[in-house]
This record gives C-alpha cells, structure tokens and sequence, in this order.
C-alpha cells in the first residue's frame, strides 16, 4: 500500500516525531511504500537544519534525512505554518530579506495543497499529533 | 437546524480548539480551505471546545491577533456549506442556535461516526 | 495569599483538579486563555469548591466572545487587576 | 472499519471522550504514547464501551513500565501489529 | 512512608506529565537539579500523571529515547532527598508504593497546599 | 515590584507568548520593574531570528526585541533547550560546526541556572505555559 504521514509535534517536545519514525520503519519493512511525511502545526519545526541533540538521544533531524535517502521519502513542510515559526529555505529568506536560512533539502517548503494530494494519492494517512 | 444524514464527501475537519488558545483551529480552517480550493468536497464538524469557534461576538486580541472569526466568513466563498456542530458541547456550554454566528447543523452524538463514515479522509484539530 | 493561574478549560482538561487541590483556604484562582471557559454559567460548577475566590481574564473572554456568558458569582479583572492580583499575592503558580 | 488512535491519558484529558463518540460499531481504538496509561487494569473502565475492540501499543507501555498493569481485555500489539491495524482498517482518524 | 509536613524551601517543582511523552518531566528534573546544584534547597512533588514517572521498570525508548527513570537516579547525588508523590494519584493507577524506584513519601490532597506554601518559589512541569 | 517571566509556549501555536507580552507591558506600565524574560519548553522558539510572521498578525518576537531596547528587559533563552531545538547563535553554531545561526542579540542563550537566579531575585515570577 502506499502511505503518507501527517506530524503535527515538534521534535522532543512530543513523541510525535518518535512515534511517526517507528512506525514509517515498519511500514516500509512490511513492504508498504512512504511516499512522504508532511509536516504541519509544530511538526515544522523538525525541519530545522541546526538541531544539535545531546549524543545520548535519538538523532530526529537525520532520521528524517535517512529515510528520504534510503526511501525516497519527499519531506514536506508547510510553507504558512513554517515561515511564521522562523523556519525559512534560501529562496524564503532572500524574499523576506533575510540574511541565513534554517530550512533545507531534503525538506521542502510546500503550500498546504501538498497534503490535500498526499490524501488523494495514498492509501492511508496517519496522524501523529503532540 | 438539524443535519441531514448521511452526509459524504472527499475531506471531514473535525474542529475541536478553542478560539485564541492555539493555532489549530486556524490553521484547520486553513486545511478545509485548501481543500476546497483544489476541488475537493469538504464538511467541517465542531466538536467540544471547537463549538466555541462559532459563537457570536468574537473579537481581535489584545495585541491584534485575529482570531478564525474572519476566516469563518470565508467558507461560503470556498462553497464549503457542509457546516455541523455537537449538540452536547453546545448544550454543555449554554449556548443554543442563536448565539451561533453561522448556519450550521446540529448533530448528536450517534451521529458522528456517521459522519466520519461518511468521508474518504478525515483530519482532526 | 497565593495566585494560581489556569489556562486549560475544564470541559477538555482535567488541569483543573490540580489545581482546585494545590490551593489553600485563602488562595485565589484566575481563569485566563482558553481557561475562561471554565468561567461560564454552564461550566463554572467545577470551581464551586472556591466560590468568591474565582478571578477571570476579560481580554481573553472578549476576545472569544464570552464576556455575556460570564458568571455572575465570577470576578472579571482586566490585565490591570491580573498584575495588582500578583501584587496582592506571595507567589503565583501556573496550571495547564 | 475505522482505526482510532489516542495519545492522551483518560486521567488527565478528556479527548477519549470524543474519541468514542466518533467511533463506529466496528471501529478499533489504539492506544499509543501517554495514551496507553488507559490500558492500564485500574482506568480501563473509561473504554468499557468499546470492550474487544481496545489495543494499546506494547512499546509505550513497555518503555513507561506498564505492560505488568496492562488489563487482560486489551489486545497488546507492536508498531508492526500497528501497521496491520492501518492495513484492516479503511482510514485513521487521530485523537489528542 | 507517609510525609511529615510542614516541608519547607526555596524550591518546589511540580511534575504532572507522564515519561516519554513530551520532554516536560525531564525539563522540570533538569530545573531541580540545577536549582540543588546552585544550592537550593529543592522538594519534588510527582501530581497525578507525574507519578508515573516513580513506575518501577520504565525502560529507552524504541529509538533509544532516554526517558526519565535515570534522571531520577542522580536526584541523591545532588542531595535531593525531600521527594513526595500525590497518594490519591497513585491509587488512580492501581499502584503501591512497592511499584516505586525510589523511596517518596505520600501525600494526601489535602497536604498539597501545605507544601506550596512552603516554598519561595514554585514551578509546575 | 520587581519581576521575572517564564514563558514555555511557542510564538503563535499557542497563547502564551501573547499573554506574557501583555501581562509585561502591564506591568510595566504600573511602575514596576520587568528584569528578564526566561524562554523554557517550547518557550525557546521565540528566539527564532528568521520568523516571518503574517502581516495582520502581531510580531511577536519584535515584541520582544522591543521589550529589551525600551526596559533592558533581558531575553534568556534555556541552552540546552534551545540546542536540541535547532536554536543556535553564532558562538553555538561555531562550536557544533554548522554553518549560520538561528538566535541573536537581543536574545541569550544561558543556563537554566539563570532562571534558579532570576527567582531568587525578584519578587514574583509568573509563568506562562502553552
């Protein structure tokens, strides 16, 4: 089958990055396809490329990265929701006139509209709120 | 007004936040309005707390926050008429069908996974 | 005197429990955010334990539309009287 | 068939009761994260309504210690048992 | 051990959240610890879910999260020893104090208020 | 009277930098002193340098910014917090080899050492959570 997931929880704050992560590694086990995790509310914030987490936890940011690098995963981050939590890509930051970026590749800033295709095109979409 | 079940469509909001507190009630509004932007057919419930959302006499904040107010005005433009609130968490509240500051139909309790059933996704806020 | 502030609503958020428990005989209660629902007619028997000692945000029920909903046994402050409650107690302390 | 799935504990938030207001006949309920603190024997009562149709994910019981007070009428299952429940089911509505 | 009130200090911390799911407990530890480190004197009280992070057995997480139980080791370390937990809570949960990894003394609700006002500074987590 | 805050929720997902923001300016306005704003939790993001928030919206963290040129309120963000967040300045950023900062001047990140100080030293501490 082919899945989406939905995260709404902002990195250590919540479980719900931890919890989307599981079960995305064993969805993919089973032979299902991820064909992208859309990150919404404060799930944005898992985007943020300058995390740096005590050694002792779970690397959430490259966790996310190793599953569009091994999976083909698209990681995509609402654009509205982003930019008014200070995540903005290279493109963002230089429209708004700002010097830096917190966003990149593999994340995407996407429209909303994003997610309204991802539950067209999926079988199943799973939410993992805070 | 009471609904008229069973209601169906592409994409259920289940909007349970109050106003002011968070940003989830906003930013599910957002989510229905996409929806219908791309064509899809999307219903809203009010659930719980969410009911709040549609009572009269809201206003900005104190800094100038907005609020969803407003942007419930723009659901009509969006031809999102499929609006429904929880009978119980209306009544739990005191409020009756006038303190409402949109037409929506009231649903009860056994009505609601109707309603869910009804809907090909279903996203709650 | 001790201020105890709740921003959790009572119809959704057993925070309130919590709170009611941690005061004392004198201690003061004020409902601000999406706690002023627990401020309504309709809700505010869950605080009836400290009946005369029950506070409210008016910014925050006007905001949501409820200042005509508030009960009459409630005591509206404005941010004004938020500070002079701080003022007037030793300590506040935050339930959510 | 519809999943259901639950984050909060019934001991402190309120949103399993719109949780089993929204659930079919035939709907499932997953309990996971602090959710999974409604599986445990003495607060599983707040499901009765459900009985046969609870789960409760075996690695957030596991890691906060509770699969010991995990009642005997839940049907513990691991993230793949998970997966299968999203595959049985038509879709997935989340609470919390 | 039931406590022996009045308990005073300069810190009482509050920890009301369940391990593992969001970071609260283990920022409210953080707080306590820094707080003793710096010489306070610093009393926990676990209220309602908060007890739970005294559950005998808590494991890592499944991608190796960390959790709290290890935390709560290097409480007597930094000579945090004034540790009560809310009795009504844990009966809630079905638990005895034989289900606790660490000696705590219970409270009855009626003794919670007591605890806060015997402290200059009280934060809740 | 002098006061500190401690403000745990992130900038627009919920209420409480909002109210903080206002209970300050009240405060202020009454004669008394607003030494620091501690940002704890999710209270961190407010420290976001790149937000861009809409323009109907207030600015949060503007406001912020405002508070300390107009009152020398100090803006102390919870290191450890901040980092496993993605909030680094330009120091932090140096030292965990990333390119680029996310948190600058106004804002500082310190140890939560300072918030034990800051209750020591003023005479109410209010806390405003998400």
């Amino acid at each position: 089958m082919r899945y989406g997931l939905l995260v709404e929880g902002a990195p250590y704050s919540s479980q719900a990055s931890h919890s989307a992560l599981r079960f995305a590694a064993a969805l993919i086990a089973k032979g299902h396809r991820l064909e992208s995790v859309f990150f919404y509310h404060d799930g944005v914030y898992n985007a943020a490329r300058l995390v740096a987490p005590p050694q002792d936890e779970p690397h959430l940011y490259d966790a996310w990265c190793s599953l569009n690098a091994e999976h083909g995963t698209r990681l995509q981050v609402c654009i509205a929701a982003a930019l008014r939590r200070g995540l903005l890509d290279a493109r963002e930051a230089d429209r708004h006139g700002k010097a830096g970026h917190s966003v990149e590749s593999p994340f995407e800033l996407t429209g909303l509209g994003q997610l309204i295709d991802l539950g067209r095109a999926v079988d199943r979409l799973v939410t993992f709120a805070p | 007004m009471r609904s008229h079940l069973p209601v169906t469509g592409d994409l259920l909001v289940i909007l349970r936040q109050v106003p002011h507190g968070s940003s989830w009630l906003r930013e599910g509004l957002d989510a229905a309005l996409v929806a219908a932007a791309f064509g899809q057919s999307v219903t809203l419930l009010f659930q719980s707390d969410g009911v709040l959302a549609l009572a009269r006499g809201q206003q900005s904040g104190p800094l100038g926050q907005k609020g969803t107010a407003a942007t419930l005005d723009m659901l009509e433009m969006y031809d999102i008429e499929s609006l429904h609130f929880d009978l119980e968490a209306l009544e739990r509240f005191g409020l009756t069908q006038q303190d409402l500051l949109l037409p929506a139909a009231g649903v009860d309790a056994s009505s609601i996974p109707q309603l869910i059933a009804g809907h090909r996704l279903v996203l709650t806020f | 005197m001790i201020l105890h502030i709740l921003n959790r609503p009572p119809s959704s958020s057993l925070a309130y429990r919590d709170a009611l428990v941690a005061m004392g005989s004198e201690d003061r209660l004020l409902l601000i955010e999406d706690g002023v629902l627990g401020a309504m007619t309709a809700q505010v028997r869950h605080f009836q334990a400290i009946d005369g000692r029950l506070f409210a945000l008016r910014e925050d029920l006007n905001a949501r539309g409820l200042l005509g909903q508030c009960d009459a046994s409630v005591q509206v402050v404005d941010v004004d009287g938020f500070v002079t409650l701080t003022e007037e107690a030793d300590k506040t302390v935050s339930w959510f």
